[in-house]
């Protein structure tokens, strides 16, 4: 038999101003369940909680409601209050006499009405209420990292330096992403694989973690603290613990002439490779599909060279599986490509800008190659098409950010910052050269950064025009191929016409090919362009909305260095935090099956938005198959009870929100 | 913005279908117009009036009459405005309000020719237009010479049956085609028939 | 609340279903903005329009509802990733099943309110109020059951 | 190959002064088995005038012939103009996408209009016919020819409402010329506006762009220009003489109709196809 205590607050007079507080204690005495009923001026403060547990301990109450504020202020308090004096703190309810009550009527009969209407209905679901178990789950405290650009590699350094074992899969044979590639960084014009390729050795070198490079996250399974993670390691086709990285066989490799990917495919590579000099891992790749031995099973030259024996050809894709407490994704970007062909079908490319059909019209990325000491001209800026020095440069801002025709509406944030470093780098090797720019705004935001920009005009001599590029052509002017460039200058109103020997284009940042699909696996959120979605803009800025996984970088949206670091960082921070405890709390609030009655018809299956709920066979003692049912993961469910509304007979039902205690609640509005 | 002002751009958009606000002013369309090297005042100027509320001044311009209508600005506004249509519409504007640049009276008057010889004919009667051309030209252009600039291709078109004295088969119901003129005239308070 | 026939005094009953993570902060937003909405709404929360089973809509009419409201986040921001489309997408099912049943689909009404629209809230139950008490006292669902036990 | 059915509206241009287009366009497709239905009592489409003096005349207009097209059952309207062919698009999107302006104009033009008559232009045709069907009855191959393809504006502009081909890079007219033999040259003025639309109005304008078409032709190795459009033939084609005088260079640039090509490919003479009534001679 339920003994429940009914404590209405006046709040002051925030309530009592508008509600009969007295006549509202009267009326919910002699309903049903109801042992005692109260009022007092703040009953959230000290004396009122004492009033409440002095209450519960004298009259051996089971259940408390307290006509209040929202829930969303006070339910947490005087949960903890009951839990004080006893009495299982989901046996609490809340009624809401203030936010929705007293604050939004003025007629002090109907408020008054109202409010004893709402604690009728509390009072009635908490006669069907029963106490619930919070829920507890042991962590796994070994992470996993997805990415080894530079935010990945961040926060696999310090998850590791605070002890813990970390696994960083990266899908390229080396670690570095996007920065490995960059030449010099804005704004302080420092070397960008300077910077980065000690850490890129430390994460090799670190005995907390295990790099996986050439390796994609294949399938997930399982949910904070517990996830089991299988993770494909493509074949390489060469022992990395056998190689030595001596470099005898990408040296001796026939097959030179392969379009080097690292390089944007400015540059060249052979068939066995690694990416660049100071790749992490030092150990080669055989890229099979242009290998000779592997259309003829001839030539296997570096079989034969390699004297550590490291070379295998059999080699196959392995699958591993890991256990891991929590996930982080850094998978980075790709710039929109302003070609014909879109990954994202709501894209389009940029036909009038004849990328694609003019070899000097490059982009930023391939830009930053061309002029980085490790790139293939040895940073000397020489146009692709006849390798001439380029004596007039057009660099076009926003080729895809801000132009919603071409289906991107965002700002990329990167581009005018790297943009002005473009125009000095150029000026710095060609210092007779013309840096033309077209932009339309110039968001310089950040530490040093303006400053950096208007040095680029002022000290370099950036030639700027406010204005978009209408259109590119490729003309020979007096024997030279040049790119007419025909932009405007909003500032005088006129048509700009430029004839340049290269154009670069400062492309969109967008999600990788792969984030969306990875997004998928991990039930993380993701928006229309595939930016990954945090669970708060403001203040779960790296979390999700799928417990323990955890984004940085700009697979969550276009982000320079310092932002990128930044955010992994607080991502280690925030998988620290989860690995300080031994065992998770859980909210009881999920949803539960109720086996006997379960007929495995699936609907609460495909329902769930996070794969909580799996068929599982019920056997009896001698392992015979009585029937299969469905069963909620606790670890996964949230508590959205979406499988509750589609379940057909009802056998699966939401704790907090149970069928009986939702009907209580309407039922109680008979009139 | 007076009330004025914003009813003229409610207008604007309205005739072309866009919404001038949406105009960032990038000025690809200043950029890749044909006429944009000649015009005095830009597309992307024009759009900013109207977005201003200067519509009758965006619409005395004489850029207004400069432009060929080849749609290059609209095809590649990256935020979809129709400018073509907004300079049609300033187009209208101006005739309706008489406010038309007077370098252009010429153009205005051959738009307005041409339209009533559809109005009388059904189709366009190309000699008639010539004729009329010509006769406008005398009229308003303070140089006779120029006028005549073109009188040399009449004979040789005619010489090479490119010219016809009659359209090749004369509309039978040019009743309906006067009666869709005025429907369509009718709810604006237009000088185009004057 | 009592009910009568006269259009002056007749207070509709208003039952609301409401999703714990939007549209019942927007509620409370409402009230911190003190933003005055008629007295007629009651509010059940639950934590996702996801949760909302059809029936419950059905079982607020059988304890005499004239209206129900159900709310929760816009789309695309749902506090559970996708628990509004299934709602919205049982709706659509609903909806033909109610006309089928003989139950006034305008007495139903759907809508997204985030967090932060207090306003929105205010002027969606100000509306709803108007509305019914214009379609007067809600009789169908009696009349419906009354039928069915007649036979 | 049986006989192709297509509705057919010429519009002022191919009955004014533009005729030898029609000729051309007539000789060609005939010799294709391709039969035109001229539209019975069709008007003029209303042209830039029409848009740049009030806005619902230039959907009327068109939309009175695209009602006369379906009370005729025309499925498919050849209307080689490109002018016309964009008007008659822009008011069958306009009837199509809004019911309210679907019944204003059926009233206006005191005939139903319902927008379901595909309104295709010359390229669309060939491309319908085939190229295996074309191919077969080649005679003559054109590999003397090294056109510069000139789409202008209005054969691709506005791309939302026309739907054909690349607006930035229109290759049609390439690809099928080269399989009957041409060799089309690349070159950068393709979709640029020749100014027609201003050939009485404002001859000066006209000289510049017919000049930077026809000379960037030339630079790029072209021996004649095709088009599927009247306006830029006459503009290009008549005031060649103007622009030679003008820029003090000498072009002799042929400006071919589309179907004069495919025409000369047939067989067909160039009487026949009314080359020879073109004021720039075509001597390759």
């Amino acid at each position: 038999m339920a003994k429940i205590g009914v404590f209405t607050c006046w709040c002051g007079e925030n309530i009592a101003r508008h509600i009969d507080v007295e006549r509202v204690s009267k009326a919910i005495e002699s309903l049903p369940g109801v042992h005692c009923s109260m009022n007092y001026k703040y009953m959230c403060s000290e004396p009122g909680q004492s009033l409440i547990i002095d209450q519960i301990k004298s009259l051996g109450l089971t259940g408390v409601v307290v006509a209040s504020c929202s829930p969303h202020m006070h339910l947490k308090t005087f949960r903890a209050a009951a839990q004080l004096a006893g009495v299982n703190p989901y046996m609490v309810e809340m009624a809401n006499i203030r936010e929705q009550c007293s604050w939004v009527h003025a007629d002090k009969e109907e408020a008054t009405a109202k409010a004893i209407e709402l604690i009728r209905i509390s009072v009635e679901k908490l006669r069907h209420n029963r106490p619930l178990q919070p829920i507890s789950v042991p962590i796994t405290k070994k992470a996993l990292v997805i990415g080894g650009g530079v935010a990945g590699i961040q926060a696999a350094l310090d998850i590791a330096a605070a002890g813990h074992e970390v696994i960083l899969v990266e899908k390229e044979p080396s670690v570095g992403g996007k920065m490995a590639g960059l030449s010099e960084t804005f704004p302080t014009l420092d070397c960008s694989q300077c910077i980065l390729t000690p850490r890129m050795v430390e994460v090799n070198q670190h005995p907390k973690i295990r790099l996986m490079t050439y390796s994609e996250v294949e399938k997930v399974e399982g949910y904070i603290g517990n996830f089991s993670v299988t993770i494909r390691q493509k074949a390489r086709y060469v022992d990395v613990n056998k190689c030595t990285g001596c470099g005898t066989c990408w040296n001796g490799c026939p097959n030179k002439r392969i379009p080097n990917s690292f390089d944007f495919n400015l540059g060249n590579r052979t068939a066995i490779y690694i990416p660049f000099p100071q790749a992490v891992p030092a150990r080669p790749v055989i890229d099979s599909s242009r290998c000779i031995h592997f259309k003829n099973g001839k030539c296997g030259i570096c079989e034969k060279n390699c004297a550590a024996g490291a070379i295998n050809f059999n080699d196959e894709d392995k699958l591993i599986t890991e256990e891991v407490g929590a996930v982080v994704v850094a998978t980075g970007y790709q710039l929109y490509s302003i070609g014909k062909e879109q990954s994202n079908p709501n894209l389009s490319g940029y036909g009038e800008y004849g990328y694609g059909k003019y070899k000097d019209v490059i982009d930023s990325l391939q830009f930053e190659r061309l002029i980085s000491a490790s790139g293939p001209t040895g940073g000397e800026p020489k146009r692709p098409s006849d390798g001439r020095v380029p004596q007039k440069i057009v660099f076009i801002q926003c080729v895809g950010s801000r132009d919603n025709a071409k289906g991107v509406s965002y700002c990329s944030k990167i581009c005018c910052m790297y943009t002005a470093k473009h125009t000095m780098l150029y000026k710095h090797k060609v210092h007779d050269g013309e840096a033309h720019v077209f932009y339309m705004d110039i968001r310089s935001g950040g530490k040093k950064y303006d400053e950096f920009v208007r040095r680029a005009i002022e000290q370099d001599g950036a030639l700027y025009h406010r204005g978009r590029v209408s259109k590119i052509t490729e003309e020979e002017i007096d024997g030279v191929r040049k790119l007419v460039v025909r932009g405007a200058d909003t500032l005088t109103g006129k048509p700009v016409t430029v004839e340049a020997d290269m154009v670069v284009l400062a492309c969109a940042m967008a999600p990788t090919d792969g984030a969306t699909a990875l997004a998928q696996k991990l039930s993380v959120g993701y928006d229309e362009y595939g930016f990954l979605s945090e669970s708060h803009p403001k203040l779960r800025p790296v979390e999700t909305n799928s417990a323990g996984v955890f984004l940085c970088g700009a697979c969550q949206g276009p982000k320079d260095i310092p932002e990128s670091v930044a955010q992994a960082s607080a991502a280690a921070a925030k998988v620290l935090v989860m690995f300080s405890q031994d065992h998770l709390t859980r909210e009881p609030e999920i949803a539960h099956v109720d086996e006997s009655l379960c007929a495995a018809c699936c609907a609460c299956v495909q329902a769930c938005p996070y794969e909580a709920i799996s068929i599982e066979e019920i056997v009896d003692r001698k392992g015979n198959h009585v029937k299969n049912t469905s069963r909620v993961n606790p670890g996964l469910c949230m508590g959205c009870g979406t499988c509750v509304a589609v379940c057909p007979s009802k056998s699966i039902d939401l704790e907090g929100f149970t069928e009986e205690e939702v009907y209580a609640e309407i039922e109680s509005l008979l009139s | 913005m007076s009330e004025t002002q914003s009813q003229l751009v409610a207008d604007v958009e309205k005739l072309a279908h866009t919404q001038v606000n949406d105009c960032y002013q990038c000025g690809k369309c200043t950029a890749g117009c044909p006429r944009g090297d000649v015009m005095d005042i830009g597309p992307t100027r024009l759009i900013r009036l109207v977005q201003t509320g200067e519509v009758l001044e965006a619409a005395r311009a004489e850029s207004v009459w400069q432009c060929v209508s080849c749609l290059t600005c609209s095809t590649r506004c990256p935020k979809s405005v129709n400018i073509s249509g907004v300079i049609d519409a300033l187009r209208q504007i101006s005739v309706e309000k008489r406010i038309s640049a007077k370098r252009f009276n010429k153009t205005v008057l051959f738009q307005k020719e041409f339209l009533r010889n559809i109005r009388r004919n059904g189709r366009t009667n190309e000699l008639e237009l010539v004729v009329a051309w010509k006769l406008l030209g005398l009229a308003s252009d303070l140089n006779p010479l120029a006028a005549l600039r073109d009188a040399q291709l009449g004979p040789k078109m005619f010489f090479r049956h490119k010219l016809h004295f009659m359209p090749g088969s004369p509309v039978k119901d040019k009743a309906v085609v006067r009666r869709i003129f005025d429907r369509c005239m009718a709810e604006r308070k237009s000088e185009t028939e004057e | 609340m009592e009910k009568t026939n006269t259009d002056q005094t007749f207070e509709p009953k208003i039952i609301a279903f409401v999703c714990n993570w939007c549209t019942y902060l927007g509620a409370d937003l409402a009230g911190t903005n003190r933003l005055e909405y008629p007295a007629n709404i009651r509010i059940i929360r639950l934590p996702c329009t996801g949760r909302i089973d059809f029936n419950l809509v059905i079982k607020a009419f059988e304890v005499g509802a004239d209206a129900v409201l159900v709310s929760g986040c816009h789309p695309g921001d749902c506090h559970y990733n996708a628990g509004n489309y299934h709602a919205r997408r049982r709706w659509i099912l609903f909806r033909e099943l109610l006309e089928v049943l003989g139950i006034e689909t305008e007495r139903i009404h759907f809508s997204w309110i985030s967090a932060a629209e207090g306003a929105k809230f205010q002027k969606f139950v100000t509306e709803i109020v108007d509305k019914t008490r214009a379609l007067g006292p809600y009789r169908g669902y009696q009349s419906i059951t009354h039928e069915s036990e007649e036979r | 190959m049986g006989t192709t059915e297509f509705g057919y509206y010429p519009g002022c241009a191919l009955h004014g002064s533009s005729n030898d287009y029609e000729q051309s366009v007539r000789a060609c497709l005939d010799r294709l088995d391709v039969r035109l239905t001229e539209l019975e009592d069709w008007i003029c489409c209303g042209a830039t005038a029409a848009h740049s003096i009030n806005q619902k005349l230039a959907t009327a207009l068109p939309a009175r012939n695209l009602a006369i097209a379906e009370k005729a059952g025309c499925g498919s309207l050849l209307a080689p103009c490109p002018m016309c062919s964009m008007e008659l698009l822009k008011a069958k999107q306009a009837i199509t996408s809004d019911p309210a302006v679907r019944d204003e104009m059926s009233e206006i033009v005191e005939l139903p209009v319902i927008g379901s008559t595909d309104v295709v232009n010359l390229i669309q045709v060939f491309q319908a016919i085939g190229l295996d069907a074309i191919k077969s009855k080649v005679t003559d191959s054109l590999d003397r020819f090294r056109p510069a393809c000139y789409y202008g504006c209005l054969l691709t502009r506005p791309p939302k409402t026309l739907r054909f081909d690349d607006c930035e890079h229109p290759s049609s007219m390439e690809t099928f010329l080269a399989e009957l033999g041409a060799e089309p040259v690349d070159w950068n003025f393709k979709t640029e506006c020749c100014g027609a639309g201003m050939t009485l109005c404002d001859p000066d304008t006209v000289t510049d762009l017919a000049h930077k078409i026809i000379a960037n032709a030339r630079k790029h190795g072209a021996n004649v220009i095709v088009t599927a459009c009247p306006m830029c033939q006459m503009n290009l084609d008549m005031r060649q003489a103007d622009v030679e005088k003008k820029f003090e260079e000498t072009f002799d640039m042929p400006i071919l109709y589309l179907s004069d090509l495919v025409g000369l490919a047939l067989g067909i003479s160039e009487e026949e196809l009314g080359i020879n009534r073109h004021y720039v001679k075509l001597q390759i």
